[in-house]
């Protein structure tokens, strides 16, 4: 383990950043999200949550996937350039972390989708701990533990220092770059940081949700509930929660005339929209109730099903913090929860 | 807030109403989710406080279609969407039955946290029977405090007023929250050169993740399918791949409120990245209370809106614009 | 998509000279949808529409675009083409690469690369055209003629002799209009009254005709074949079916300070009143502001006085609704206010006086009872001065930058009857040019220089000014001798520029009429269609579409009377198909479109829709297609865009900006 | 004007009304009173046709300004049709004008049939103020750009 003092991450940065792009918590109008690394760059540590998940860096919200060009009567087309830099994310939380494993069983399953794949070959993670959770956090419920994340290299802040402590090869590597800034150190100082947020975790409201009862198996059970019908009603069919979800993977692939061709790009979509899976016929989903329970359904049991019980949610309470109507997953949860007990 | 509890059992009882749009508890002290009530037992979970900043009225776009009379609680500047949606035919009259609440101000969770307060487990002072001066915040980290004024909701600083529009009855009293000019922000703006606004609204912008979230929360966006959903312009958009579709569509929703918006606030309130969405609208206003006559949306359904109205002495669109 | 034939025309050397013709076909062969390309030097004639008819057929063309002259010029030639050749006449659309092109660039590089982008938005827009089909209406066989002077009389004559029913509404007491007001006319001196009068008789008798004075147009709605016009007849406070027109309560009226209005003010009339003494119809009328009945409650003289039992104190407006089919617009003309010429001193002395007051002076039934006296001291006037073009041709913003046309004619024949009657009178006549294209109008001009010696002087007044002797001191210059000229003269006539009549810019506005910036109605086409005003179903009579001498007006009158009788003609109409077309799905029934639409033609409707499988009764805009006439107001103040405009279409119009910015 | 090398040539979109501007168009047409190519013009029936996602439009694709014409207040054909487009554009253009973009790259001109002279004026002035405030930067869509 080394460790650096928390003045000299600015020369971290700079030094991580003279070879590789480097993304990080940075605060632009007055929001946390994470954003490449510039030297005015205002970037945010302390922030617990950013508004948007990582997972841009592997997955942004829109990218090109091919340019076709007209001229005269001939038409070329161009795919778009893999991710051939490495690049790294620093400061990503266990939650998103794990969030990324989520989008990996996804995009990474065969047929392997190759710019996902390139930008996960290419992409070097430097995950930070959690000091003070807060009260939407509830990864402990899907055995996150927030103190100790996994990733190519984890962090810790504590104190004057920051605590580094490179997990795979990839970490190595960029920890030999960047080795003469660092000091070695012992993990006493992170040990002891670690029980402390651990004592809080203890503490959190939701942090002793039980997905009991949530897995592939209650499929009809769940989906028939007439709780849905009741749950539903405040959502305003936004797309705040799939936007700021670290697992949410769905997307639309969208042509743009630019005049001289067509460029070909997918974004990001939400099964809250009414056109979400528009086809020909219509949509199979035509009511927002319907639309509501396939987030849960498939976060809670579809996706599970299909992944060796793996949850499609980390607990990262973003939805928890933004939706508009106060609705999340873990209301959900509960709802369910209560109706089992009741019976 | 009892008397509202009370009340609402009387209507169901009576049969006045056959269900109740209201506020239910959240799990944590600051995020109570609008909820309908369909009984007595339901009532239970009913809350009206400080959190309670959601915007009924649109809701009974939906609730006009259904079996009977809803009884819906409006706050003062809520009343002024649910009439500008009645001048627009969107909800019926008969099928609601409003209470007017009173409002002591509504409250921004983000500008708690932003006062560095997190891992909240309890908020007082936040009844309507609270002073509502000073709200004690029970934390992980340790009892907090902060000034009520401080937290409000940017619109509650520029409140309409205490007075509801329409309504059956009221209940409760309001305060004064009124400490700001309503146009202080957008005039602030407007003196900026162009590059400063451009820069300005460039930054701000970039925020934007097109969740729809203004949009869907918005009483005067309540159009069955967007353009910005349907093929009808070509412009379709799912994500803002450049920054001109973030423009492009803050300036739509806008123009397509303009004369309609009621400046109920929501917008700002509900959006994920802190846009300061009604910097728009308040624009909008401002320029139609200026040239146009000062015009408050939903006030009186029967005025001549202005977008749907002219003076032959209407100024021209080149003249030196501030 | 369409199968697309673009034609593109040389207009012999007009496009051809600045727009490579050959470079434009070559070029949009590769545009999407487009199948066929060719140029022809006269697409227009008929062997160039054959050209489409072929392509048509060989190619199976769904869609046409033709890079040729204005739509305004050939659209409708072209539309026929396509429909001659089994197409729907709007799948045509047409570039226009002459008047917006090839007539206003030079470089020929440039100007072919504008017609390709031209043709690129034409082609754009076709691939997203729709076969319409244009709706019927019904035709009213009933005219409206707006006002009751010579225009509008012998308009109201024509129509009414080819068998049509028509009203007439003359906001006056009587018709004749100004024509009753002059007193001789040019070139033939024959008396206004005389040949004028007749006609106002023979209008009156016409059983096709039926005439409202003191009547105005309230409200105009519907379109072409179908308005309905609400006409206020104001209260006359006599009845006109009583009255027999014996005239004693105009001389027994006690209110005789009222200015006499047909006289232009110059001498007063009672408060009771007909307007002149062959007024049709010949019923006075009450002027209610001069009436001490009207104004105290006492008097009731003429209630007393009046055998017949004609006078209604309590008579009140009455609205006239009918349903007209044409409309002819005839409200004439006023002169200008003199407001803005100071230097004329035609406010300060009574001597100075326009044209047309001199017409009342020199006519028997005027205020001076035919004596040219001045109207400041009776006296004999021994030197008179004619000063030319007051307001007219005016170069700065007083007056009128337009030619008011009769003015050289009617001071020629001032200047002669002057010379004719009191040879002892000296008449000058200041002038910037004679102008006299007409039929024996120079000769008329001539004589009153040379048989009956008026003094013609070349040159601008500067200056009247009131002397102590009361003669005007009149300062002009001579340019032919380039001399400043003083004269003493008695008496200065000014030839007022004349303007429409005020009303006529209400009038236009409810007809839906355009107008000009100086307030004429403006006609369909300059050249072609003159006596068109481009509001189908609206027609121009008269000086309200420009200056003009009564023979003019006259031939303009039939003119206009024979094209609104082409309309009554028919039974049924085809109406533009271009209407706004409201998505059942999308609309939020908000209304808005209603209020913005200026012909009535949204309704809404609660209607059961399928949106999706989601059954449910909602409230749509509807839209009356025989009212709507396309303007678009409606559909963007829809902010869903569930109401668009066939023809116009949002995505059309998306299509050629696209196409335009690419 | 032929075209040389690096000059700046902007994109320009005019709205005509069918009934006034395009008329005045064809007459500035007829009476051969240039002005630049660079002025394409597009017939809608009435000035309040022209919706703002069409202007915006324009800039999106690349558009360096975009004028609507329309009859003189008063002369709508449709008697009131550029009332509200003469509200809704002052809207709009203030609100172009509020988000940092250039005053003058959108304009709003009452041309009737009898001006030809105006509109060839207008067009060679809008021109030349687009000329002076260069490319549109502000308001364009990147992909559009090459």
């Amino acid at each position: 383990m080394y460790q650096i003092a928390k003045n000299d991450l600015p020369a971290l940065f700079r030094k991580i950043s003279e070879t590789k792009e480097l993304y990080l918590p940075v605060r632009v109008a007055d929001q946390v999200n994470f954003a490449a690394y510039t030297e005015d760059a205002d970037v945010s540590l302390e922030t617990l949550k950013t508004v948007k998940s990582p997972k841009d860096a592997f997955f942004p919200q829109s990218e090109t996937l091919y340019t076709c060009h007209k001229e005269e009567n001939k038409l070329s087309i161009t795919p778009e350039e893999l991710q051939n830099q490495e690049f790294v994310v620093f400061g990503i939380k266990a939650c998103d972390v794990k969030g990324i494993e989520v989008l990996d069983k996804v995009f990474l399953s065969e047929p392997v989708d190759t710019f996902y794949k390139a930008r996960r070959d290419h992409g070097i993670l430097v995950a930070l701990a959690c000091n003070e959770p807060e009260e939407s956090c509830f990864c402990k419920a899907f055995g996150i533990d927030c103190t100790d994340p996994k990733a190519d290299v984890a962090t810790w802040l504590v104190g004057d220092f920051l605590y580094w402590n490179p997990l795979t090869e990839k970490g190595a590597a960029l920890t030999d770059a960047v080795k003469e800034l660092f000091a070695e150190a012992d993990d006493s100082a992170v040990q002891k940081q670690q029980e402390t947020t651990k004592a809080i975790v203890e503490k959190l409201p939701y942090m002793d949700l039980s997905l009991e009862g949530w897995n592939g198996d209650v499929l009809t059970e769940k989906f028939d509930s007439p709780l849905w019908e009741e749950l539903y009603q405040p959502c305003l069919a936004c797309g705040t929660c799939t936007f700021v979800c670290p697992t949410c993977q769905c997307y639309d692939i969208k042509d743009y005339t630019t005049g001289s061709g067509v460029q070909r790009y997918r974004c990001w979509d939400s099964c809250m929209y009414s056109d979400f899976t528009m086809m020909a016929h219509g949509n199979n989903r035509t009511s927002q109730m319907q639309r509501f329970r396939q987030r849960f359904m498939h976060k809670l049991v579809y996706f599970p099903a299909n992944n060796d019980g793996m949850y499609s949610c980390v607990g990262c309470g973003r939805c928890v913090e933004k939706c508009p109507s106060a609705l999340n997953i873990v209301k959900v949860v509960k709802a369910f929860q209560k109706e089992g007990g009741d019976k | 807030m009892q008397e509202l509890v009370n009340r609402a059992k009387e209507l169901l009882a009576n049969g006045t109403v056959q269900r109740v749009l209201g506020w239910k508890a959240g799990d944590m002290a600051y995020n109570p989710e609008p909820s309908y009530f369909e009984s007595e037992a339901d009532l239970s979970e009913f809350v009206y406080d400080a959190f309670c900043g959601a915007n009924l009225s649109k809701y009974m776009i939906e609730a006009s279609k259904k079996e009977g009379k809803t009884l819906v609680f409006l706050k003062p500047c809520d009343s002024y969407s649910f009439n500008q949606l009645l001048k627009e035919h969107r909800v019926d009259r008969d099928k609601a039955y409003i209470i007017g609440v009173g409002c002591k101000g509504k409250l921004d969770i983000e500008k708690i946290k932003k006062e560095g307060i997190k891992g909240i487990e309890s908020i007082s002072g936040i009844g309507m029977e609270d002073a509502c001066d000073t709200l004690k915040i029970g934390t992980l980290y340790g009892d907090k405090e902060c000034s009520y004024q401080d937290v409000m909701l940017e619109r509650c600083h520029v409140c309409k007023g205490k007075d509801h529009v329409v309504f059956d009855e009221t209940l409760l009293e309001s305060r004064d929250t009124v400490d700001s000019e309503r146009f202080h922000e957008v005039e602030k703006i407007e003196k900026m050169s162009p590059e400063e606004k451009f820069q300005f609204f460039q930054k701000e912008l970039s925020k934007c993740i097109r969740c729809n979230a203004c949009r869907n929360v918005c009483p005067a966006c309540s159009c069955r399918k967007c353009v910005f959903d349907s093929t009808k312009f070509d412009s379709a958009q799912k994500a803002n791949v450049d920054p001109f579709q973030e423009k492009m569509f803050h300036i739509i929703r806008a123009f397509h409120v303009a004369g309609r918006c009621t400046d109920c606030g929501e917008c700002s309130r509900v959006c994920p990245q802190g846009i300061r969405l009604h910097l728009f609208n308040r624009k909008f206003i401002k320029d139609i209370n200026e040239f146009y006559g000062d015009y408050t949306a939903g006030e009186d359904i029967n005025q001549e809106a202005p977008l749907t109205h002219f003076e032959f002495s209407d100024r021209e669109p080149n003249e030196e614009r501030g | 998509m369409q199968r697309i034939g673009v034609f593109v025309c040389h207009c012999g050397s007009n496009i051809a000279a600045t727009v490579d013709v050959k470079k434009v076909v070559e070029t949009v062969l590769s545009e999407p949808g487009v199948c066929h390309a060719e140029d022809y030097p006269y697409m227009c004639s008929e062997a160039g529409q054959m050209k489409i008819l072929e392509a048509v057929k060989e190619k199976k063309l769904t869609g046409i675009v033709v890079c040729s002259c204005s739509p305004r010029m050939h659209e409708a030639t072209f539309r026929k083409a396509a429909e001659r050749a089994g197409l729907n006449p709007y799948m045509v659309e047409i570039a226009n690469i002459r008047e917006h092109c090839s007539w206003i660039h030079k470089d020929m590089e440039e100007a072919t690369k504008k017609a390709v982008i031209l043709a690129r938005a034409a082609i754009a827009k076709v691939n997203l055209n729709t076969p319409l089909q244009a709706g019927e209406s019904r035709v009213t066989k009933r005219a409206l003629v707006i006002g009751g002077g010579i225009a509008g009389i012998q308009t109201a004559l024509d129509i009414a002799d080819a068998g049509y029913e028509v009203d007439i509404v003359e906001k006056t007491p009587s018709i004749g209009g100004r024509m009753s007001q002059l007193d001789k006319t040019f070139p033939t001196l024959d008396c206004s009254a005389c040949i004028l009068t007749p006609k106002m008789v023979e209008a009156a008798a016409h059983e096709k005709i039926n005439i409202y004075t003191y009547s105005e147009v309230d409200k105009v709605t519907g379109f072409v074949g179908d308005f309905t016009v609400d006409i206020r007849k104001k209260a006359r406070s006599v009845d006109s079916a009583k009255c027999t027109g014996c005239g004693v309560c105009q001389e027994k009226c006690p209110s005789k300070k009222s200015l006499n209005e047909f006289n232009r003010g110059l001498n007063t009339r009672s408060a009771i009143y007909t307007p002149f003494a062959q007024a049709i119809p010949n019923v006075p009328v009450i002027d209610r502001d001069a009436c001490i009945k009207f104004k105290t409650g006492k008097c009731g003289v003429c209630e007393k006085v009046c055998q017949a039992g004609a006078i209604d104190y309590n008579q009140k407006d009455e609205i006239i609704t009918e349903k007209y089919g044409a409309i002819v617009v005839a409200t004439g003309f006023d002169t200008i206010k003199l407001d803005n010429y100071d230097e004329y001193a035609y406010n300060q002395s009574k001597d100075v006086i326009t044209s047309l007051e001199l017409e009342r002076i020199m006519n028997a039934a005027g205020p001076t009872k035919g004596h040219l006296e001045r109207l400041s001291d009776g006296k004999a006037p021994k030197e008179m001065v004619f000063i030319q073009c007051v307001g007219s041709r005016c170069s700065d913003n007083r007056g009128k930058s337009y030619c008011s046309k009769i003015c050289c004619m009617y001071t020629a024949k001032h200047a002669m009857l002057i010379r004719d009657k009191y040879p002892d009178v000296n008449v000058t006549v200041f002038y910037i040019d004679v102008r006299t294209p007409g039929k024996n109008f120079d000769e008329f001009y001539r004589r009153a220089v040379e048989e009956y010696g008026v003094n013609y002087v070349k040159g601008q007044v500067g200056k009247v000014a009131p002397l102590p002797n009361g003669k005007l001191l009149v300062q002009g210059s001579d340019l032919l001798d380039n001399k400043q000229i003083l004269k003493e003269a008695d008496m200065v006539v000014l030839a007022t520029a004349i303007e429409p009549e005020a009303s006529v810019r209400q009038i236009a506005t409810m007809l839906t009429a355009s107008i000009d910036t100086n307030n004429f109605l403006t006609e369909a086409h300059p050249k072609l269609r003159p006596v068109e005003s481009p509001t189908a179903g609206v027609f121009l009579s008269g000086v309200c579409q420009g200056p003009k001498d009564i023979p003019e007006t006259v031939a303009q009158a039939g003119a206009a009377a024979v094209k609104a009788i082409g309309l009554l003609a028919k039974d049924k109409l085809t109406t533009n198909p271009c209407t706004a077309k409201p998505d059942e799905l999308l609309c939020n029934g908000c209304s808005q479109c209603a209020n913005v639409c200026p012909y009535g033609a949204i309704t809404y409707e609660e209607k059961e829709v399928n949106d999706h499988g989601i059954r449910e009764t909602r409230r749509v805009a509807q839209v009356n297609g025989a009212l709507c006439q396309g303007c678009g107001a409606c559909t963007v103040t829809c902010p869903s865009g569930a109401m668009d405009l066939q023809g116009f279409s949002n995505r059309q119009i998306i299509a050629e900006v696209d196409a335009i910015c690419r | 004007m032929p075209l040389t090398e690096n000059e700046f040539r902007p994109k320009i979109v005019a709205f005509c009304c069918n009934w006034c501007s395009y008329a005045g168009a064809d007459l500035a047409g007829s009476s051969r009173l240039s002005y630049p190519a660079d002025v394409k013009i597009i017939k809608v029936p009435c000035s309040c046709r022209v919706n703002p996602m069409f202007i915006l439009r324009a800039f999106e694709k690349g558009a360096d300004g975009v004028i609507l014409c329309g009859c003189h207040p008063g002369d709508c054909h449709y008697s009131t049709g550029n009332y509200y487009a003469r509200r809704r554009m002052t809207l709009l253009f203030s609100m172009l004008d509020y988000l940092g973009i250039e005053k003058g790259r959108t304009r709003v001109e009452w041309v009737s049939a009898a001006e030809g002279v105006k509109f060839s004026q207008t067009m060679n002035e809008f021109v030349e103020k687009i000329k002076s405030l260069g490319e549109n930067v502000r308001l364009g869509d990147l992909r559009c750009k090459n």
